[in-house]
């Protein structure tokens, strides 16, 4: 969970300026032909679909996340769940969890919802500023871009988990601790992302359309918004794929650390602090969140490879005889 | 060659200017934190009497911007403080003294570099093979059976938490099969051999986590490479395939890997806080979260400037090794 | 045994038939030419001859023989023998076909070191003195500094040291001028033909330039959609083509020596001038005065313009002409507005203007990055219309619809995107986007340098009807001096950012002052090949002088 | 009140600088008998003790400890006036000489307390100990550079309120008479039956003038205990200590001392401290641990294997978790209310929470349930295992809410399985049947203590535990319902802002008494009259279960600490 992945990502993702691929429809073609990322589709929309229907799937099952159930747990052995497997039973899908007794499969589902919903809302946060900065600093002059690159490098060099910590720790109680954590994330995590959105933008800004658009006498905006957004659209998406998942195992982080989503609401991060130690005691309690953690991030980053590859032609056409691009022309550029 | 003491230069400047702005960032922001420091520090029976001597002593009622000159002038040329029965000096790159412990920050953090430095280190050597001969493998192997079985062992160890993989790797190994000491900090100096016996498991914890980034840039990068003009050249030459992956791709994928394994031993000395905790390590990481619940301002600025530090230094040097190693990039 | 015998080759990318029953011999030291435009497979089957298509998913059909070597059916091991040693190969781009991480001595040497068993430091000798071979000064030294400190030029001639290393008995050439400059690519071909008489070695060139063909081979194969149009002797087929499309060909080929067609020579101003008779001063649309521009920063600031004057008058055509590096781009930005020069100024109607001047339009040059890929044509095209202000959206399609049928295409193509059109159609909707806001200059920059012959006739024969139409205003800067002497009135020849010589196009043309503008005019490829041979023995003279 | 370090889990939980360990006992009605691991169970002199442990030994200076009964590790090298007597269970409670010859002669009304030191006295170095060392040890601890001991001395001394420490006030406290070297007297400004115990904290340890360095002190303080520091690495976070020759059996009757070094080793994860003990493998078979305990997991898994369960000791220590009421605050202002919520509250969820019945024991009393506490056992509103809905909403519906009522439960965010939110929900889900919805809010660690201490800001219903600084009703019952102890403006612990004139008298009469047992009977009774004002609903005390190295002997666990007492310890 640490910012490697999002740093590689922003190498990885140096697209072809110039995909020659548009519209929705090229892009669905190829991501159809691509198995891997259909599956992780799927199994994507499947895990959005359950946290969005946790209330609905746990009327089924007739149990919610925060009733106790004591006698379901041996209280003079530490509260371990009585019955196989984690006391799994009709009403009781996946067993409960040891020391409460609550029912583990609404849990699952519940904090699935709550971690899922942190982690996208973070990283529509992150995409946001990266996107703002990122294009300010390449269309600013060259004070402004110096400002914001400076101000970007100050925040890939503060120590996530640490700025967390102090935030978590100053707001006060009564704000709602799963929108704190989205805007902890949100705010400190973002300066890789401006980082890639600047060169990028760059790429672009060079690009003969938009010196066109220059000449048709739009100004820098609407040139920004028009011609260059579309632009960027590409390698955003590849990378919010991959911040997804990163942002889960952060949360999960600050679980561990004691700041992250405060109980009753339960949350992935939450229930694996908890259930690390149970190891031995009550295998299925640490198995089933770690199961559910390990294929939302596998299926997410999956699928944003798969995204990556639809959106950018280059990677589609490497595969026919090695005609890539020309990178050192390109750098060589005529005068 | 003058471009290059031009850049260390500016980078040298930008640091400096970077860290100040942490700095006055942290400040603002531990400033805020609720909790009483004096009353944390003197106790919780202390009476308010005994708080006010306390927060008298640290120098805690003076305005934010008076206890932020301190700290700088404590930077640039020390400062000096009583132990009670002595006056003592604190020499120039003085972080103050901690409100806990009365220890000077810098010795807290001198004392704890050389644990997460060693953790760090010994970590990016095994995240570096790991990564990089996966990555290797499954872009020579692409679309077989291999990259897939590499690609998803990969991603499971960046899925899981270091927490849980750290914890059932130590139960298992050192509990029940024995293969190894429960890890404890044992200084390189005094015994390396039982350094790095007892060093092995947080390194794999890490190098687990990290290694899935490197498998999948150098992946990428491999790939990217193979597409090349050049490659094609050596394939009409008749240069076996072999040689062309080791000799040609992979040196020409290994400018961004550099790149990003120095960017990720920066933010690792401070993010390896979770590896630390788990295995018991007394790194800079798990004292600054210390720090951060007691509210203890001095070691929390001294620790996040020095984290902030090697990010900044491990960005320069990667820039560094990416223009050696590809004469092309010109240093800005 | 002939040295290449190829019969009934097909070759096919998914339902894609690139090669559609292709057969041809080559005979020791012959040296053929497949010539043909872009997409016609050409360059497909020179891989094919190197058995280059194995393990790419393509289908390869019939047999081909190369030095012995039944390509078709070779293991691989007998395949890595054959290349380089028997058969070697030169790509089209220099700048990219060199391992940028190694010295160039040592990419040589490990090549020679794959078909001979020496040492290391004998083939890295060997290096050295094939390096000498191809002219490479102090070739010791220059064999350990890297690819990006070669020029162009320079790195095409290690890319044919390396396949002289192991003294080849086939020497295939893929468009191996085509990213040079007109006078770099005149010493490469010489190159070539020096070598072919030291060594004898065949030669299988492909290029899509028939003046490069007509140098330096023997027999001529014009290729198109796979097949062979036509094949002979080089004199026979340039001379007197029998099939049309060759004689289409040709005829699309712009002709240095010849003066501009009458078709496409701008009628008279409606006011009746004779075209010498001096221009009056009031119909000077632009001009620019002691232009300078610097690009880069510090110490490695170059001057891209160094102070340039030039005049543009209603209705005429100045083309500018100049080889990669001259400054020609530079100067075409500056005089719309794109860049700001460090110098001088920029005069439109007769006041200074500054930015962007919506009287003064451009045309790009790479057909694929000069349309937004995202945004359908027609509204790339009513881009000028809407930031002018024009809100109705009847009136809006109605005049792009206008603008597309006047270059060419249909108006019902306004909701396609750029990527359903071709390179030459895409460039039309360049011109269209240009002519939406009524300029009255047009600055085109290399507008037909990446079309095929063909298209680049077409395109500039429309060029020259709006011209007309209009009474536009227009800059041509090219590197081909062939094309530019069809478009041009008048013509100005640029060296590292200054004009060296300019006038009107038949006397630039015809009788060249300044030695640049001669060694320029020298190195254009002839069509005929006894003029192609007596300019070689020109420029070898010159080149001793 | 003291914070215990019992942090079950998690660095993140650090407690606030207390050192006290809560332990494991050998005694307890219903738990097997441990009394020490198999084999030839006589302990020898000899071999190293390691000590694993989470938090580390923090300022270890005598002035700064917050000890109950001087602590484990500090009381290998700090000896003090009195100490605890080192016996298993109850007989454990009792206070004894150490340094002194007696536990202390009072005057008529216990104002005043002699005390005479044993001859033959001597620092590490040799030096003799002086009384006037004794009273210097206690002079610095009123420094504002040495602060964090407990606070009775500055209550009780005379004239001490205001006193600074020996560095900035020079003439020092002159409620101290030091009349020879061996004799020193302590004036009080009120009656203190119960002074020997306080005499037993790390404040009563004598320190040289020449040789106090202030705070740098805590690096090598010099020891009058069987062993001297040797190493302190890092502020306690690794300390060695080496037998100290000067120390000997016949000054000291309590410490045996057998091992020959102790290495203290902290800072480690609370799981992998259990997981190294239950392995036992090389240096681990001979080590114990003075802060951590077997949490709900582990205990599952230990309880299993007879081997290791064998190797748990059970301890019982003076402490009391509880819900506090701010009668100040409505609803909770009506005695109805309060009455209702003690009737509702389901005691059993809150045990699992906690770690279930091996780790916690439901209390209905607030004293803990120990006779040195003088504890008679009461349940003044009779909830039963899981808690009486019917009678809570009876009493809402006298009280005027006859449809229920919404109330805020505060609690702290740290995982100390006492305050933390796992309990807190635990009662959310009680009082709900009892048709009392109950919303949660948690706070900051630091954030939390400073809201409940604080008269201004404290909440009308939270979580809060007390324990005893010694085995008397006094430090338990005084700090909270005597009236007099209310803060204003500072940190405040009388929760239920009781000011009751004849509760006040109660407490000033106890103090008066020298004979402990009549007293611990005279706090059982107050205990139970206030506790029919129910400004608190009693929750559990907990038990402490801990595991040692397979090669420990000796294990020896009072009722005043609940630790194992590393002090008896043997490895060979």
């Amino acid at each position: 969970m640490s910012e490697a992945l999002v740093a590689a990502e922003a190498a990885g993702t140096g697209t072809e300026p110039v995909p020659a691929a548009s519209g929705a429809r090229q892009f669905w073609r190829r991501l159809r032909t691509q198995r891997a990322a259909l599956v992780a589709a799927v199994v994507v929309a499947l895990l959005v679909l359950v946290a969005v229907a946790a209330p609905l799937l746990t009327a089924i099952e007739g149990q919610d996340p925060t009733t106790y159930h004591p006698s379901l747990i041996d209280s003079a052995r530490g509260g371990v769940p009585i019955g196989s497997f984690g006391g799994i039973s009709g009403d009781h899908w996946l067993g409960v969890e040891p020391q409460t007794g609550r029912d583990l499969f609404a849990r699952l589902v519940y904090g699935a919802r709550v971690s899922l919903g942190v982690a996208l809302a973070a990283t529509v946060i992150q995409v946001f500023l990266g996107v703002v900065v990122g294009v300010a600093a390449a269309l600013g002059t060259g004070w402004v871009d110096q400002l914001l690159s400076r101000l970007t490098d100050i925040f890939v060099a503060l120590p996530l988990m640490i700025m967390s910590l102090a935030l978590l720790a100053i707001v006060p109680a009564s704000f709602p601790r799963p929108v704190l954590v989205t805007l902890v994330i949100g705010f400190t995590a973002w300066g890789n992302i401006s980082k890639v959105v600047r060169a990028q933008t760059l790429t672009l800004k060079g690009l003969d359309y938009v010196s066109a658009a220059r000449l048709s006498g739009w100004g820098t905006w609407r040139i920004a918004r028009r011609e260059l957004l579309p632009g960027l659209a590409a390698p955003v998406i590849t990378y919010a794929a991959i911040l997804v998942p990163v942002n889960i195992s952060v949360e999960a982080a600050l679980s561990f650390l004691g700041v992250g989503v405060k109980p009753p609401t339960p949350s992935s991060g939450q229930m694996l602090t908890a259930a690390d130690v149970w190891y031995q005691a009550a295998p299925q309690y640490l198995l089933l969140p770690a199961g559910a953690l390990f294929i939302t991030v596998l299926a997410l980053t999956v699928l944003g490879d798969g995204v990556r590859i639809a959106l950018d032609p280059r990677a589609a056409s490497r595969l026919s005889a090695g005609t890539g691009r020309k990178r050192e022309a390109r750098k060589e550029g005529t005068a | 060659m003058s471009g290059f003491g031009g850049f260390l230069l500016r980078r040298l400047v930008g640091a400096v200017i970077t860290l100040l702005a942490i700095s006055v960032l942290v400040y603002v922001v531990f400033y805020a934190t609720p909790g009483n420091v004096a009353q944390i520090t003197c106790g919780p029976r202390c009476s308010p009497e005994q708080v006010r001597q306390v927060a008298e002593q640290l120098k805690l009622d003076d305005p934010l911007y008076l206890r932020y000159w301190h700290f700088l002038v404590g930077l640039i040329a020390g400062q000096d403080y009583s132990t009670g029965t002595s006056v003592a000096h604190c020499s120039a790159p003085c972080l103050g003294l901690s409100y806990q412990s009365d220890q000077q920050v810098l010795d807290i953090i001198l004392a704890k570099l050389p644990v997460s430095l060693s953790l760090v280190l010994g970590a990016m050597v095994l995240w570096l093979i790991l990564g990089v001969g996966t990555g290797v493998l499954s872009a020579w192997r692409r679309g077989r059976f291999t990259e897939r079985l590499l690609t998803g062992l990969t991603l499971a160890g960046w899925a899981t938490p270091v927490f849980v993989i750290g914890l059932v790797l130590m139960i298992v190994v050192c509990g029940e099969l024995r293969l190894l000491p429960f890890p404890q900090y044992v200084r390189l100096t005094d015994d390396p051999e039982q350094w790095a016996w007892n060093l092995l498991l947080p390194w794999l914890s890490l190098a687990l986590i990290e290694a899935a980034a490197f498998a999948r840039m150098t992946r990428a990068s491999m790939l990217e490479t193979l597409a090349e003009d050049h490659i094609r050249t050596f394939r009409a030459y008749g240069v076996a395939e072999r040689t062309i992956v080791v000799r040609h791709a992979l040196r020409g994928a290994l400018a961004p890997v550099i790149a990003l394994n120095a960017n990720n031993v920066g933010s690792a000395i401070g993010g390896a806080v979770l590896t630390e905790t788990l295995f018991g390590l007394p790194g800079i990481g798990q004292e600054l979260v210390h720090a951060v619940n007691v509210v203890d301002l001095p070691v929390v600025v001294g620790m996040v400037l020095v984290i902030g530090f090697f990010v900044v230094l491990a960005n320069a040097v990667a820039d560094v090794l990416y223009a050696v190693a590809d004469r092309r990039v010109v240093l800005t | 045994m002939s040295l290449v015998q190829v019969t009934d080759l097909t070759v096919e990318f998914g339902d894609l038939k690139a090669v559609d029953g292709l057969s041809f011999t080559l005979e020791q030291g012959a040296a053929l030419a497949l010539v043909g435009e872009s997409g016609s497979g050409k360059s497909t089957v020179a891989s094919a001859l190197l058995g280059l298509h194995n393990g790419t998913g393509a289908r390869v059909g019939g047999a081909i023989e190369v030095a012995g070597t039944a390509v078709h059916e070779a293991s691989d091991d007998e395949l890595r023998r054959l290349r380089g040693a028997k058969a070697a190969m030169v790509f089209q781009d220099p700048l990219s076909s060199l391992d940028p991480y190694y010295a160039i001595g040592d990419q040589i040497a490990e090549v020679y070191r794959v078909h001979t068993r020496v040492s290391r430091r004998a083939a890295r000798a060997r290096a050295a003195e094939v390096l000498d071979r191809v002219g490479i000064a102090d070739a010791r030294r220059r064999s350990r500094s890297r690819p990006h400190e070669f020029s162009g030029g320079m790195r095409q001639r290690a890319l044919i040291a390396m396949a002289l290393a192991c003294e080849p008995d086939l020497l295939i050439a893929d468009e191996p001028t085509t990213a040079l400059d007109v006078t770099v690519q005149a010493q490469i071909l010489d190159l070539l033909h020096t070598l072919r008489e030291e060594t004898g070695m065949g030669l299988l060139l492909v290029t899509h330039d028939v003046g490069v063909a007509a140098e330096s081979v023997d027999e001529v194969l014009v290729m198109r959609h796979g097949r062979v149009v036509e094949h002979g002797p080089v004199a026979e087929v340039l001379g007197s083509p029998v099939e049309a499309y060759t004689r289409g060909l040709l005829a699309a080929v712009p002709r240095v020596d010849a003066p501009r067609a009458a078709s496409e020579a701008p009628a008279p101003a409606d006011d009746a001038q004779d075209v010498t008779q001096e221009a009056t001063d009031v119909d000077i649309v632009l001009e620019a005065t002691g232009l300078r521009r610097e690009l880069g920063r510090g110490k490695k600031a170059v001057t891209a313009v160094d102070d340039v004057s030039l005049t543009i008058r209603r209705g005429e055509t100045l083309g500018v002409v100049g080889e990669s590096g001259s400054g020609k781009t530079t100067l075409g930005r500056m005089l719309v507005g794109l860049l700001e020069p460090t110098g001088g100024e920029v005069r439109y109607d007769g006041h200074p203007r500054v930015g962007v001047n919506p009287a003064v339009q451009m045309v790009f040059q790479d057909p694929v990055s000069s349309l937004n890929p995202r945004r359908s044509v027609g509204e790339s095209i009513a881009d000028p219309l809407r930031a002018r202000g024009e809100r109705d959206e009847r009136k809006i399609r109605g005049r792009v619809s206008e603008l597309l049928e006047r270059v060419g295409l249909e108006g019902a193509h306004y909701d396609r995107y750029p990527h359903e059109f071709s390179g030459g159609q895409r460039q039309r909707v360049g011109i269209a986007r240009a002519l939406a806001a009524d300029p009255r200059v047009i600055v085109c920059d290399e507008p037909v340098s990446a079309l095929d012959v063909t298209t680049q006739a077409q395109v500039v024969a429309l060029l020259g009807e709006l011209q007309r139409e209009l009474g536009l205003a227009l800059v041509f800067v090219a590197h081909d001096l062939a094309v530019v002497r069809q478009v041009s009135d008048r013509v100005a020849v640029m060296r590292r950012g200054r004009i060296v010589e300019s006038g009107s196009a038949d006397e630039v043309y015809d009788n060249p002052q300044d030695p640049y503008t001669k060694q320029l005019l020298a190195a254009v490829p002839a069509l005929d090949p006894q003029v192609a041979a007596r300019r070689r023995a020109a420029r070898r003279e010159l080149a001793a002088a | 009140m003291r914070q215990p370090s019992s942090r079950a889990r998690r660095v993140a939980a650090a407690s606030v600088g207390l050192v006290l360990a809560a332990g494991a006992a050998a005694c307890g009605p219903k738990d097997n008998d441990a009394k020490g691991s198999g084999g030839d169970s006589t302990p020898h002199k000899g071999g190293t003790l390691t000590v694993l442990n989470s938090n580390p030994q923090e300022n270890f200076d005598p002035a700064r400890l917050y000890t109950s009964g001087g602590g484990n590790v500090p009381s290998l090298v700090f000896r003090t006036l009195t100490t605890r007597n080192r016996e298993n269970g109850a007989a454990g409670a009792k206070v004894v000489p150490d340094l002194a010859t007696d536990t202390g002669r009072p005057n008529k009304d216990a104002t005043v307390w002699t005390y005479t030191l044993k001859k033959g006295l001597k620092y590490e170095d040799g030096t003799p100990i002086t009384s006037a060392d004794i009273k210097y040890g206690i002079e610095r601890s009123f420094a504002p550079e040495l602060s964090g001991g407990a606070p009775y001395l500055r209550d009780w001394l005379v004239g001490a309120a205001n006193y600074q420490g020996p560095y900035k006030d020079k003439k020092g406290l002159t409620a101290i008479e030091t009349p020879d070297a061996r004799t020193i007297v302590f004036h009080l400004d009120k009656p203190e039956g119960e002074f020997p115990y306080l005499a037993t904290q790390t404040q009563f340890t004598p320190v040289p003038k020449a040789k106090d360095t202030g705070t740098k002190y805590a690096e090598h303080p010099i020891s009058s205990g069987p062993y001297k520091v040797v190493k302190n690495e890092n502020n306690g976070e690794h300390i060695v200590l080496e037998r100290n020759t000067y120390w000997s059996t016949a000054t000291d009757a309590e410490r045996k001392a057998y091992p020959d070094k102790v290495d203290v080793k902290s800072g480690l994860d609370s799981s992998v401290i259990n997981q190294r003990l239950s392995a036992s493998q090389g240096s681990d078979a001979t080590a114990v641990t003075t802060d951590t305990n077997l949490g709900p997991a582990e205990l599952a898994k230990v309880t299993g294997d007879k081997e290791l369960a064998s190797r748990v000791g059970t301890g019982h220590f003076g402490y009391t978790n509880y819900i506090a009421f701010n009668p100040t605050v409505k609803p909770f202002n009506n005695i109805k209310v309060r009455q209702a919520i003690s009737y509702a509250v389901d005691r059993s969820s809150v045990i699992n929470a906690a770690g279930g019945s091996a780790l916690a024991e439901a209390a209905t009393t607030y004293l803990p349930n120990q006779k040195s506490f003088g504890y008679e056992p009461y349940d003044l509103f009779p909830a039963g295992e899981t808690g009486n809905p019917a009678k809570a909403k009876e009493l809402l519906k006298e009280a005027g809410y006859p449809n229920g009522l919404t109330v805020t439960l505060t609690h702290s965010n740290a995982k100390d399985f006492e305050t933390s939110p796992e309990i807190a929900t635990a009662l959310q889900d009680a009082l709900k049947k009892a048709g009392i919805t109950v919303k949660l809010q948690g706070l900051e660690e630091n954030d939390y203590s400073d809201t409940i201490h604080s008269v201004k800001t404290e909440p009308g219903f939270f979580l809060a535990h007390w324990g005893a600084d010694w085995p008397s009703g006094g430090p338990f019952l005084a700090p909270i319902f005597d009236g007099r102890q209310i803060v204003k403006d500072g940190a405040n612990f009388n929760t239920g802002l009781l000011n009751d004139k004849s509760v006040n008298a109660e407490i000033d009469a106890i103090n008066k008494l020298t004979d402990l047992d009549a007293a611990a009977k005279r706090w059982g009774a107050l205990d139970k009259k206030i506790g029919e004002q129910a400004l608190t609903v009693p929750l559990f005390h907990p038990v402490y279960k801990r595991l040692v190295g397979k090669d420990i002997k000796n294990v020896v666990i009072s009722d005043w600490t609940g630790v194992l007492d590393i002090s008896q310890v043997a490895v060979k």
